[in-house]
């Protein structure tokens, strides 16, 4: 019997490598509310956090989740929460909270079928739309999703590492299938994969400090609640120390901080993965547990000589319009796999120079797509019937 | 419910199709009048001890124990 | 082997999740191998029909459902009518006998044991009645060995309850050893050899 | 027989675990139900989501299954656009007093004629076995794997502070009882408060008695008295039984009413 | 000193012209929680409504707010709620119950600087994209808009006609400016315009009654909460009673119902108004108050020979991309005109044969955009400078 | 002069109207910190929206000003991130028990130590005359033109339902003893709350008596008295002052520090 | 007249959003004229500055705010200091002498006209300053007639209180024609016929 | 604030700028101290009749009022 380093690896669910790689990236605040299929992951930190000095509460709702980690993230905390569709709808309010008031957090929506409550159990991947435009007025946001574990595990680090990077709520929008699955996680040791601190910053007590004025690099570093910088924090359009303005110009130059300093970092924050893409004569372009299929499909086909690849994405937005573009150009057809009614579809159609040719496999039943469902559009398209 | 004369001519009718063998009903008689069957369902096995004082149907979870009248069998 | 799929059908109470993982822990972390444990949750948090799905491969696994089992547990009526068909034709379905009356033709080897009654009677404790169904699967397919097994279920459970579960699993290859034995000596040996085919 | 002329007999036997007292409040509702001789189309029964809320999937009434902790609001609109209707809201414990909280203290002081029926097992059934804000400190929970330190709602005391015109608690072992408090609470003209304790075996149980449903209900015998029992200056822990507040006042939907016909009539 | 009929005219704010036109429509219930600037509209009906026998709510926030409609819609009445965005976002959860239960409602929602509190007082129409995705899961909606008040009394019918006709909530997303303009507005005689009203069953006491099974036209009758029907309504995948299912094939096919009635009905649902497009070498896109600044610079260019015209949108959504395709055919360029960072002007984009021809001229500072804003943008692409 | 010290002056005058309570409740609530000698890096002061919540703008400490109703969940996450800081919540009444009570039932429920202190002036200010839950019955307001029909809560008592450990009422026209009751609030181990009746003269004051602010501050004379009062038996209609609940339980935040020590002990 | 435009500023509690709205009603209603009313709210919900513009015309209005002001008023120096720009060359500003003191230089024509004090004196309740500061506008534009400002007035207030306001509407009348007239024959005359032209 | 020795050096400074003419601190004074200037601003008119009980400053909601020594003017 062959024996691996049990310490280090485990055989867990989707929602458990969230949990692992938010502890790996250092969170010392959860609060949250269960609901299906999320719930775990609250179960699992509910145990794990306190052990580590960490701390978890249990709120009254969603909203309450949500505030609560705004308020302790201001303390000095890395703070996560998690929910499914219906908490992820009420939420939307204090997320557009943290995009204002710029505070970094990480928030796991794991989809479920909807719309409202939908089904509670099977999957989607249907709030695709909503991570990106779920709140109120104009702003971007960031939002991640993986495949398997391993690449779970990965890029939830990258979510909290965002999160202080670019001093902003990050989503990490997984599915019920990704969630709930389980498969081997070898998890890294301790600095093997990046951690990004919090920046804080330098200016000294009694100086002037500005926790709403971007250094040349773009970051603004922080001051805790409780250290020597007393600042104001607020969700209204506000000045360079955090203090309410009506100024058209202070809104202006606020709002278009908040959408570029995402949205002109599209390159740094795209994540994805090619697969076959090279030689490939068809690609297929799919994410979360749906890129399973479609990469079983592509390995199925290879082994028949046909020409196909996988353009795997991992940031969903800002979306990874030149990844996408690049991995398209000149291939015979593009074919979005997604579980929704093509919402990442029509961003794939925006973003090609050819959207005649972007198909869409997809499935909203709450049935996970199959490499046989993906098949039977493949067939289609080629005009061989189904 | 309507008003019954004759308590003895009330019997305890247990549908087994709803019943999930919770063992409520007869942990709870005050009589022991109920029993369980090989798939661990109530059943009414001592009539005789029985005083129809209608506490099992009260406390089924399943709503699955009446007590009728001989004649009135579903 | 190059790929196992196993599904493990039956009520919410019955633990067949808790199987599903168990194995898949046994070939993942202590035979090194591949697995993907997935599942299917009814509407019910429990009651209805519960299923859960084990992929066990020496290859990388993308798909992470089974599409038809090479293995089909079901330990209840209900579960045997909603997933009886999605074993593949030479694949075994493994039944209680006193929970599933099975009527299907299928075209695979049906083995109909008495799971839960033994396990009632030699352990006293329906709960490791799971771990009893994970022993007959093991005598009957050998996927992953006892020891993986138990490695996994001591991680699991706390140790006053180790020995229950030995003792459970080793009802079940014991029962799953005495079917195959069952079957005669030819017959047996066509089966241990379809096994390492599978 | 009587009871099964209210419920919708195709989706039985239940879906509720075995010894789930969440059916057992169900059948004590319909008994109510039956006993105040309410026609069928002039109930409403409006639940949130949660194990307690399948429960208007099973019964023949105007049933409307809304959105976690929300039921209060929704049978709030529904009071409104029909005053003559009766509207039974059944909630569980996590449903009502978490997410739900809210609408339940806004609901009491409107003193809207709505019958709250909070059926606490103390723990979130339907997403297994989470603390719900009437979990017990000590009692474990998926989610306080070692123990709740988070003190729990006196959910009487929340609908009396809130200012709900008719509070009452009864349990599972108690099912005449609470079949009268149904009665009581639905002929109340106001908002009236039920508090039914009720097992959860599956998922309270389990994780901390580990006992059956039977004893589980048992303990609600011993563990409970009624109002103004000597029992209880033996041993202030007893939980109290009874009615807690049966008061007179003005009802929001009628005194609205009201408001409508003196403008009409100053017109 | 001339007279008009001062009986069926009145000087009044947009806000006014809404609650006039849902008391047209029959209004019968509000529930409502109050925020800037949509406050003026439960103020007035909290007077207007229990004086015409219908009923104002006060409730306890906004989530309140939008379910006590629900409720109050299944007994019969016709309902609304309004607010502004951190209301709006509250209501997602909720907003996707009444499209997953197909419950007639109308939402106002008066656009007010965002994201967050942003600024209470100031104009924006930002939450466009928010409107067509807040809630979770795959869903389709009804939102409507207006730049005066004889259309927005008009158009405030109209949501009510649709809500009925489609069995969905309506969103009428109106903006500050055109919610506090006061003018002139001429209400019709009863009958004058058209009032759908609720569409009852047919079917008897003791048949059975399907209350989500669509008719042959699309349309799915009523019976009303307290009638001889007793049905579920339930925000889980349901089946034609009304009843949870996860049955695949039924989820299909509501998931499908849902989207296909309203985004098949693109046509039937699309309200714009063209101004000079017939000659126009320039056309100009707007919606909202921000069609007045458009229309505006459309009569002073026209003044000084420029053929320009404009396509003004009062349907948001479903997109009226054959409006929009029709009108943009030909054109030299096409100008967006909003007050957003250019969310239409994305789904412009989409829509017409030549989006490299589309431009956009917007403000996103809480200022009311200009004909002077406008032209400079105008001045900029005919390659005159600012 | 010692209340300008925790003043940002660049602010002032504030933008409360004349005559406004608010201004009389910083004041108050500067002086019992000066009193505490709280160090001002160690104190969070955490709003919502309103009228009220242009409090933080003012105070020269860390300041959060949150969403409508949503203070007291912010300031949980800000306690348990670092429990040594002093958190202190001034809210709205509509803040507070209107679109936040949930959020009030449970953080008095956990027993955090946080100060929440509800300046309750009968009305929405900021959005310009609302209802509010603690709008008397036949008051006046704009949502109430009529006069108002939904009764009000009476938050003493809708905290103590709740749970609080500290609850006390107090007014503007009280200013030293309100002072005294903030001190005892902020030393207060648990969950504090802290009513303090105030007027808005804009908009209560003119939809209703349309008296002036010092009117509205003597009424607070003559409708409240101290708990405990002879003459409150003569008049019940009497508002009473004072500090209602002062009880040692548990705090959260420590319970929780607790039981992380206990876990690494055994680790 | 073609179109003429007008602000109104001041202080929340003055009444300069009601003065606006009475003006562009009895335009709108009793004039058969086009009118659209719009306003500027601080972040407060009273003090600082508000500002409320009416646009009249005989042709339909499109933007429907005040670029270039025909007619100014302020009531405050807040007011004063913020919008006094934005009244047109040749337009007309008028100020309320105890509360601002006007230092700009507009080609505006400057009416400082005591109007606070007069309502406070003559009428005994400052709560109706906002119609004698309306009545001053009307005497030196006549862009609608008293009697449908009074129209427009009833609509608003309760039947006791026409009577106090109808005083502060002659009140401001008077004050402006006096104004006009303490130019003299001659730049009355002229005055006179600018305002026509307007 | 400070001990203070003599009372009589106290003197009630107002803040004109920050003073709203509320009127409370001069309504509510238990001695008439305080007046109104011709912008409805406080004014401690009668120093004579101020007996420095300091209700003035703890009610003045926009903190425009101090009692303090002579000296420390600001
Ligand atoms: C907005 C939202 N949050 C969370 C959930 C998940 N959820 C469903 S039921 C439930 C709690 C159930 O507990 P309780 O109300 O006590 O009812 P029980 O199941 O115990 O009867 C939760 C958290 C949901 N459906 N919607
Ligand atoms: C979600 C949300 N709903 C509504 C509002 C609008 N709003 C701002 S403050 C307020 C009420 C203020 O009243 P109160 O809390 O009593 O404080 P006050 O102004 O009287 O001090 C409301 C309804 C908002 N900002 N956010
Ligand atoms: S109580 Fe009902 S469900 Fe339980 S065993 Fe008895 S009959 Fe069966
Ligand atoms: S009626 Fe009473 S005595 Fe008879 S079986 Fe039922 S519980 Fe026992
Ligand atoms: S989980 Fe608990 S509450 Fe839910 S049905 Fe089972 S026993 Fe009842
Ligand atoms: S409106 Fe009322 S609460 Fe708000 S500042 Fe003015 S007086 Fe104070
Ligand atoms: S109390 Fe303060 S603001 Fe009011 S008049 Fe006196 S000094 Fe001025
Ligand atoms: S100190 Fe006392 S007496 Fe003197 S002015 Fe102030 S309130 Fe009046
Ligand atoms: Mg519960
Ligand atoms: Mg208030």
């Amino acid at each position: 019997m062959k024996r691996s380093n049990v310490a280090t690896q485990k055989f867990i669910q989707g929602n458990e490598a969230v949990v692992e790689g938010a502890l790996y990236a250092g969170l010392g605040f959860y609060a949250g509310y269960p609901i299906t299929p999320s719930t775990e992951i609250a179960e699992q930190l509910a145990e794990k956090l306190p052990a580590r000095g960490g701390k978890f509460i249990q709120m009254e709702d969603e909203i309450a989740s949500m505030c609560a980690i705004i308020g302790a993230a201001l303390t000095g905390q890395k703070t996560m929460t998690a929910t499914s569709g219906p908490g992820f709808s009420l939420m939307q309010e204090a997320l557009g909270y943290a995009v204002m008031a710029e505070v970094p957090c990480v928030v796991v929506n794991v989809q479920r079928t909807g719309p409202s409550t939908g089904i509670a159990t099977t999957v989607a991947q249907a709030d695709v739309m909503q991570a990106r435009w779920g709140t109120h007025g104009d702003h971007a946001i960031i939002a991640l999703t993986a495949s398997n574990l391993q690449d779970l595990f990965r890029i939830t680090v990258e979510a909290f590492n965002m999160a202080e990077t670019y001093r902003t709520p990050v989503i990490l929008l997984i599915d019920e299938v990704v969630g709930h699955m389980r498969e081997k996680l070898t998890i890294p040791a301790p600095g093997e994969y990046q951690v990004v601190d919090r920046l804080l910053t330098s200016v000294p007590s009694g100086i002037d400090y500005h926790p709403y004025l971007p250094r040349e690099d773009g970051r603004l570093p922080m001051s805790d609640f409780g250290g020597v910088h007393r600042y104001n924090v607020t969700g209204l359009i506000h000045d360079m120390w955090g203090f309410p303005s009506t100024d058209p110009a202070v809104a202006y130059n606020l709002i278009h901080h908040l959408v570029d300093k995402i949205e002109n970092m599209e390159l740094e924050i795209a994540r994805y993965q090619e697969f076959f893409t090279e030689d490939a004569e068809i690609l297929l372009i799919s994410y979360g547990s749906s890129a399973r299929s479609a990469l079983q499909v592509v390995e199925d086909r290879r082994k028949q000589g046909v020409k196909m690849g996988l353009l795997e994405l991992n940031t969903l937005w800002p979306f990874p319009a030149e990844a996408v573009r690049r991995n398209s150009a000149g291939k015979n057809y593009i074919l979005v796999v997604e579980m929704n009614m093509g919402q990442i579809y029509q961003e794939v159609k925006k973003a090609v120079q050819n959207p005649e040719r972007v198909y869409l496999a997809n499935r909203f039943d709450g049935i996970f797509i199959s490499h046989n469902d993906i098949g039977k559009v493949l067939n289609l398209i080629q005009g061989k019937g189904v | 419910m309507e008003a019954i004369k004759d308590k003895k001519n009330l019997q305890v009718v247990i549908n087994a199709g709803w019943c999930k063998s919770c063992g409520i009903c007869i942990d709870l008689c005050p009589k022991g009048a109920l029993g369980r069957d090989n798939r661990d369902k109530a059943v009414w096995q001592y009539p005789d001890k029985c005083i129809r004082c209608g506490l099992c149907e009260l406390r089924c979870p399943d709503l699955a124990i009446t007590l009728q009248e001989a004649e009135e069998e579903e | 082997m190059n790929t196992q799929s196993f599904v493990f059908t039956g009520s919410g109470g019955q633990g067949v999740i808790t199987a599903a993982i168990i194995l898949g822990e046994a070939a993942a972390i202590h035979e090194g191998l591949n697995a993907v444990q997935t599942q299917v949750y009814g509407p019910e948090a429990r009651g209805g029909a519960t299923r859960a799905d084990v992929i066990i491969s020496t290859e990388p696994i993308h798909f992470p459902k089974v599409v038809n089992a090479n293995v089909l547990v079901c330990l209840t009526q209900e579960a045997y009518d909603k997933f009886g068909r999605i074993v593949q034709p030479g694949g075994l379905l493994i039944v209680d006998s006193l929970y599933v009356r099975a009527t299907k033709n299928t075209e695979a080897r049906q083995v109909m044991l008495p799971m839960y009654e033994t396990t009632k009677k030699e352990i006293g404790n329906p709960v490791v009645f799971n771990i009893c169904v994970l022993g007959c699967v093991l005598a009957l397919t050998w996927v992953v060995t006892p020891d993986s097994v138990l490695s996994a279920l001591k991680t699991k459970i706390a140790p006053k309850y180790v020995d229950m579960n030995s003792k459970a699993l080793k009802l079940g290859l014991d029962m799953g050893e005495k079917w195959r034995a069952s079957l005669g000596p030819v017959a047996a040996q066509k089966e241990a050899a379809k096994i390492k085919k599978s | 027989m009587p009871v099964k002329r209210y419920l919708r007999q195709r989706f039985f036997p239940q879906l509720w675990c075995a010894g789930c007292g969440h059916g057992q409040i169900m059948a004590s509702l319909i008994r109510a139900i039956e006993e105040l001789g309410l026609q069928k189309n002039n109930v409403v029964v409006v639940s949130g989501i949660g194990c307690s809320s399948r429960m208007p999937g099973y019964l023949d009434f105007h049933t409307l299954h809304t959105l976690h902790g929300r039921a209060l609001a929704f049978a709030t609109g529904v009071k409104m656009g029909r005053p003559e209707l009766n509207v039974i809201v059944p909630m569980g414990d996590g449903d009502a007093s978490a997410i739900g909280g809210n609408h339940l203290i806004h609901a009491a002081r409107r003193n809207i004629n709505i019958t709250a029926i909070v059926m606490n097992n103390n723990i979130y059934g339907m997403t297994g076995g989470q603390s719900s804000p009437t979990t017990p400190v000590a009692a474990k929970s998926t989610t306080a794997p070692l123990g709740n330190i988070d003190p729990a709602f006196d959910l009487v005391e929340l609908a009396k502070g809130a200012g709900a015109s008719f509070v009452a608690r009864s349990t599972t072992y108690h099912s005449k009882e609470m079949q009268n408090m149904f009665v009581k609470a639905i002929n109340h003209k106001g908002f009236s408060f039920v508090e039914v304790l009720t097992q959860c075996p599956t998922y309270y149980g389990r994780k901390n008695e580990g006992v059956s449903p039977t004893e589980m209900m048992k303990k609600f015998a011993t563990t409970t008295t009624s109002i103004g029992s000597p029992k209880k200056k033996e041993n202030p822990e007893l939980i109290e039984r009874g009615v807690f507040v049966d008061q007179e006042r003005t009802e929001y939907a009628s005194s609205y009413c009201e408001m409508i016909n003196q403008m009409r009539k100053q017109k």
